[in-house]
C-alpha cells in the first residue's frame, strides 16, 4: 500500500540534506563544544554556522538573540516562566489567548496556580483569529507579558502579530510569540513583527526533533529555566546537541532558499484539497480563516461523525491525519481551539486536520480526495444522528 | 493501541444497521461525550432474535458496539442483561486504559434497549461516564 | 597527526551501533509519537522498546517510572525543581553537597535565591567523599530533599550512595541521585541504591547528545518542569526525540551486554595512566579517591604550571583531556570541586582531567605518557614559581 | 578561540627565561589569580637591550609576556613605559573576551620592571585585576 503523510502539522521528515549534515558529528566531530582541545572547537564552529543560519531565516539582529533549546515547548517554557521570575516584582499579569499550544496555556496555567500570576485568555472570532484591540483593552498596569501564537497548529490560522507587536512595544509590554508552526513556511522577520521573544522548533519544517531555538531580543529581561552550566552564553545549560543544531541550522538554510517556491506549491496543494473535500462531501465546515491561513493546512469539521474513526479509516487506507477530536488524545473534551472558534462539542468532534508538508504530490491529494468521501459515507451510514 | 480483534470489529463491524419494528431500542450517550450507542433489538420466546446498532463515536466506540451484538444475539433476554462493558472489553482483548470508560457503553445501550423492551424507563448514562473528575493540565497532546 | 582523545567524561562518541539504530527514525519512521496514525505508532513503539532498555539498566521495576528528558541537567533541573515545587508547603530544606555538578548546584541556588529555599551543602573530605554521617545530621524537620551525585565528573570519586539513601529512607526524605557519570560505566540499580530519583545522560556512555532520562519511583511526589502537551505519561511535554532515544535504548542495551568489560579495560587502562604519570613526573597530587573513583577518570594536580596552558600544549599534540583551572571557563575561580577537597587555589590551577572511554587503546595511554612529561617541563621550565 | 598570533607566541615564545644581572624586574599576579608573570629587563643607555620573562598561567598570558617582550626590545624606556595592555592585545589580533583581563597584564609586569630600575616602588596588581564582581551563577561549564 503506498502511504500518504498528511500531518506535518505534528512532525515532518527530516530533509535528507539535514541528515547528511549531521552525520559527522555522531562519532567524528563529537567533542563537547565547551571543551577546550581541538574536537570541542569543532563542535563549537559547528554550532555558530548553524546559529547564523537560523539568524538569518528569522531576521534577528544579532547571533547572540538566539538561544538553543530542545524543541518548541522548552522555548516557550523558557520564554513565558523566564519573563514571569524576571519581572514578577513588576507585575504578575500575562496576556494570551485562548487558542494558544498546551506549551503556551498550561505554562500560563502554571504560574496562575502555583505562581499567583493572573492570566487573560483573550477570546478569538469563528475563524480563531485574536482581535488586536482586545489585546490593547486588556493591558494593564501590571502586565509583564503578552504571548499570543504566529500561526496556530490546529486551524492554521495566522494572526496579526505585527500589529499586536505594535501595541505591545507602545505599552512597553514584553511580546512572545509562539511561531513554532509559521517558521520554515511563512516569511517570519522578528523586526517587522515587531516581537520581543519568539519560540521555534526545528521538526516542523524537516528539521531534526529535539531542537529548537528561542529568540529572545536584545535588552529583554528574562531568567534562566535551565539551570547548570554556562553553555548558550550562560543562558540555557547542557552539552550542547551539535548534531540536532547542525541539522537546523541546515534545515534552516533550505527553508530561507525554497521559502517562497515551498509556500506557492503548499497553497496550491491545500487550496485543491480544500475545494476537493468541498465539492465531494456536503455537512462540512472549514475551521479557520480561509485567507489567513499556514499554506499547508486543511480542517475541516465533517458533521454527523466522529474524528477517531475517520483517522482509522484513512489509517487503514494508508493517509496519515489528524483530528481535534477529544477520542485521539484519550481526554474527554475535543479541541479547546475549535471550542474557542464556536464550535459544538458534536462538530468539533468531528474535525480532520490534513497539513501537507513539501513532500507531498498533487497525486496523493488525489488520493485523498478518492479515499476520504467513502470513508465518511461508510461511517455516516453507523451513524446514528446521520439522516442522509 | 487497539488489538487486532477490535481492528476486525472495527473494519467489519457486525450487526450494522436499524431494526423496523424493534421490540426494544436503547441509546446511550450524546454527541457532546463524544460516543452516542443507539441499539435496537428484537425478542421472541425471551431470546434475543434480532440485534442491530448504530453508532457515533471512535474506533473502541463502534467496535465495543459491535461485539456487544455479536456476544447477545441468540441469547436469552436475561444472559443478555448480565452482560458488562467490562466483559464486552475483554472479549475484544482488552481497550486502551483512556478508553475504558468514555468509549465502552454497548452493555450499556443493550441494557436500555431491554428496559425498553420490558417497559422500564432509565436515564441516559451520559453523565455518569463522562464527568469523573478530571484535571486541567491533564489535555491530550496538541501537536 | 593521530588524535588521542581522552575527554569521555566531557562527552563520548556515539558507538556506530546506537547510529545505525537511529538511522530509521529521522526520514523514515517519522512520526509524530502522540499522532494516531501508523507512522505515530511505529515511533511510540521504538520508545517503548527504547525505555524498556533503559529500565533494565538501572534495574527499576516499572517502565513508567523512566521520563526522558533532554539530557542530565534538565533531569537534574526536572527532579530538584519538581520535588521543591510539590513539598514546598511541607518543607523548604534541600541538602546537597559541595561537589555537585552545575546542573544541581545552580538549580539549588536558584531555588534559594528566588523561592526562599535554604540549602545545605555538605562539605567532603580530602579524597571527595562525603560523609553520610553528616548527610543524617544536616537532615531536619523541614528537609524535603537530598540530592547527593552518584560519581564526581571532574575527580571521578563514586559517593556511598546506597547509604545515604538508607538514611533518607529511614528519615522518609525523598533522595535525588545525579548518576549521568556513573550509568553506562558501573552498576547502577536504583533498589540497591535507596534512590527515589536518578539523573542519566546518552552522550556520557556512547549515546546520543541531547537525551537523557530521569528515574521517578513510584510514588515519588513531582511537580512537572516542561509545561504543554501530555507526552511521557502527561509527565513531561514536547514532541519525542525519537532517534534520540532510541539511540539511547541502544546505547543502555550495548553498555548493559558489555558493562564488566569496560569497566575492566578501563580500570586497567586507567591505573596504567596514574602510575605512568606518577613514576614519570614529580610533584603531583591525584584527586579524588584512589580506589572509590570512576574507572575512567584520572585527575592530577601538576603543581607549578597551570591547567589551561598544559591543554593547549596536549591539543596541540593531538592529545584531548580537560582542566578544572578557572582559565579554561573563562571564569575566576577554579574547580569548586578541587577547591572543596581543600586544594588551593595555585594546586587547583594546574589540575588536569583525563578520561577514558571504551575506545581508548593501551597504545594511547602510552602516547600520552610519552607527550605528557614534556608539556610538564617546558611549562615548568618557563614558571616563575618552579625551582626544579 | 585564540589567533594564530597568540598560538605561535604559546608555541614558540620569545625571551624566556631570566636574565641574571638584571637592572629590573617585575612581577604581578599570584598564583591563586591564576596567572603570575614576571619580567626581567636590562637597561643601556635608556635602551632596553635584553628583556625576558617567565610565567605561570594560561595560554594567553604566556603569548601576552612573549610578544610584550618582542615589543619592547631595543626600544627607549620611556616607549616601553607606554605600553599598555590593551597594544599587548592589539599586537596579538585580539584575544578572547574572557582573557583581556585577566590574563593580559605584561606590560604591567614591563611597568613594574622598568619601576624597579628607576627605583619607584609599587603595589601587586592582582587584587585590582582580578576582583571585579562576579556572579554565582555565572561560572564556567563543568563537563
Ligand atoms: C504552535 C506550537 N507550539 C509549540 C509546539 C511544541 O513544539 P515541540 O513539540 O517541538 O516541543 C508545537 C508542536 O508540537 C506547536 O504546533
Ligand atoms: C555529573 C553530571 N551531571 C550532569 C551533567 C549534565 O548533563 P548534560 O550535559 O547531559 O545536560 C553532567 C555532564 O555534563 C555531569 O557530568
Amino acid at each position: 500500500m503506498t502511504k500518504v503523510y498528511m500531518d506535518n502539522g505534528a512532525t515532518t521528515p527530516v530533509d535528507p540534506k539535514v541528515i547528511e549534515a549531521m552525520q559527522p558529528y555522531f562519532s567524528e566531530v563529537y567533542g563537547n563544544p565547551s571543551s577546550f582541545h581541538s574536537f570541542g572547537r569543532e563542535g563549537r564552529n559547528a554550532i555558530t554556522e548553524a546559529r547564523d543560519k537560523v539568524v538569518e531565516l528569522i531576521g534577528a539582529d544579532y547571533t547572540k538573540e538566539l538561544i538553543f533549546t530542545s524543541g518548541g515547548t522548552e522555548a516557550d517554557n523558557y520564554a513565558i516562566k523566564g519573563v514571569a521570575s524576571a519581572l514578577e516584582a513588576k507585575g504578575k499579569h500575562i496576556i494570551t489567548s485562548a487558542v494558544e499550544h498546551h506549551a503556551v496555556l498550561h505554562t500560563c496555567k502554571y504560574l496562575e496556580k502555583r505562581r499567583g500570576f493572573e492570566v487573560t485568555y483573550l477570546p478569538v472570532d469563528e475563524d480563531g483569529l485574536v482581535n488586536p484591540e482586545d489585546v490593547k483593552d486588556a493591558i494593564r498596569e501590571d502586565t509583564i507579558l503578552i504571548t499570543i501564537m504566529m500561526a496556530n497548529n490546529e486551524v492554521g490560522t495566522i494572526q496579526p502579530i505585527a500589529q499586536i507587536g505594535e501595541i505591545a512595544k507602545e505599552a512597553g509590554v514584553t511580546f512572545h510569540t509562539d511561531a513554532v508552526q509559521a517558521v520554515g513556511t511563512i516569511p517570519v522577520d522578528v523586526n517587522e513583527l515587531n516581537v520581543d521573544l519568539l519560540s521555534l522548533s526545528g521538526h516542523k519544517f524537516n528539521g531534526p526533533k529535539g531542537v529548537g531555538a528561542l529568540y529572545i531580543r536584545k535588552g529583554t529581561r528574562i531568567n534562566k529555566f535551565m539551570h547548570g552550566g554556562a553553555q548558550e552564553r550562560n543562558r540555557r545549560a547542557t552539552t550542547e546537541n551539535v548534531p540536532a543544531i547542525v541539522g537546523l541550522g541546515k534545515a534552516a538554510e533550505i527553508a530561507m532558499e525554497g521559502l517562497e517556491q515551498k509556500q506557492e506549491k503548499l497553497v496550491s496543494l491545500r487550496d485543491k484539497l480544500i475545494s476537493g473535500i468541498e465539492e465531494r462531501i456536503d455537512h462540512i465546515k472549514l475551521n479557520g480563516h480561509r485567507e489567513k491561513r499556514l499554506p499547508g493546512n486543511v480542517n475541516v469539521s465533517i458533521k454527523y461523525i466522529e474524528g477517531e474513526s475517520i483517522l482509522m479509516k484513512l489509517d487503514l487506507a494508508g493517509i496519515a491525519a489528524s483530528s481535534g477530536s477529544a477520542c485521539t488524545s484519550g481526554s474527554l473534551d475535543p479541541s479547546h481551539v475549535l471550542l474557542s472558534m464556536g464550535l459544538t462539542h458534536e462538530v468539533a468532534h468531528g474535525s480532520l486536520r490534513l497539513t501537507l508538508g513539501k513532500y507531498n504530490t498533487k497525486a496523493e491529494v488525489d488520493r485523498v480526495l478518492e479515499v476520504l468521501p467513502k470513508v465518511v459515507a461508510d461511517l455516516r451510514s453507523m451513524s446514528p444522528i446521520y439522516n442522509g | 493501541m487497539y488489538t487486532d480483534k477490535v481492528m476486525d470489529h472495527f473494519e467489519n463491524p457486525r450487526n450494522v444497521g436499524e431494526l423496523e419494528g424493534a421490540d426494544g431500542v436503547g441509546t446511550v450517550g450524546n454527541a457532546k461525550c463524544g460516543d452516542i450507542m443507539k441499539m435496537y433489538i428484537k425478542v421472541a420466546d425471551d431470546k434475543i432474535t434480532d440485534i442491530k446498532f448504530k453508532t457515533f463515536g471512535c474506533g473502541a466506540a463502534i467496535a465495543t458496539s459491535s461485539i456487544a451484538t455479536e456476544l447477545v444475539k441468540g441469547k436469552s433476554v436475561k444472559e443478555a442483561q448480565e452482560l458488562t462493558n467490562k466483559a464486552v472489553a475483554e472479549a475484544l482483548g482488552g481497550l486502551p486504559p483512556a478508553k475504558m470508560h468514555c468509549s465502552n457503553l454497548a452493555a450499556d445501550a443493550l441494557k436500555k434497549a431491554i428496559d425498553n423492551y420490558l417497559g422500564l424507563e432509565t436515564k441516559n448514562e451520559c453523565e455518569d461516564h463522562h464527568h469523573h473528575e478530571h484535571n486541567d493540565f491533564d489535555h491530550g497532546c496538541s501537536i
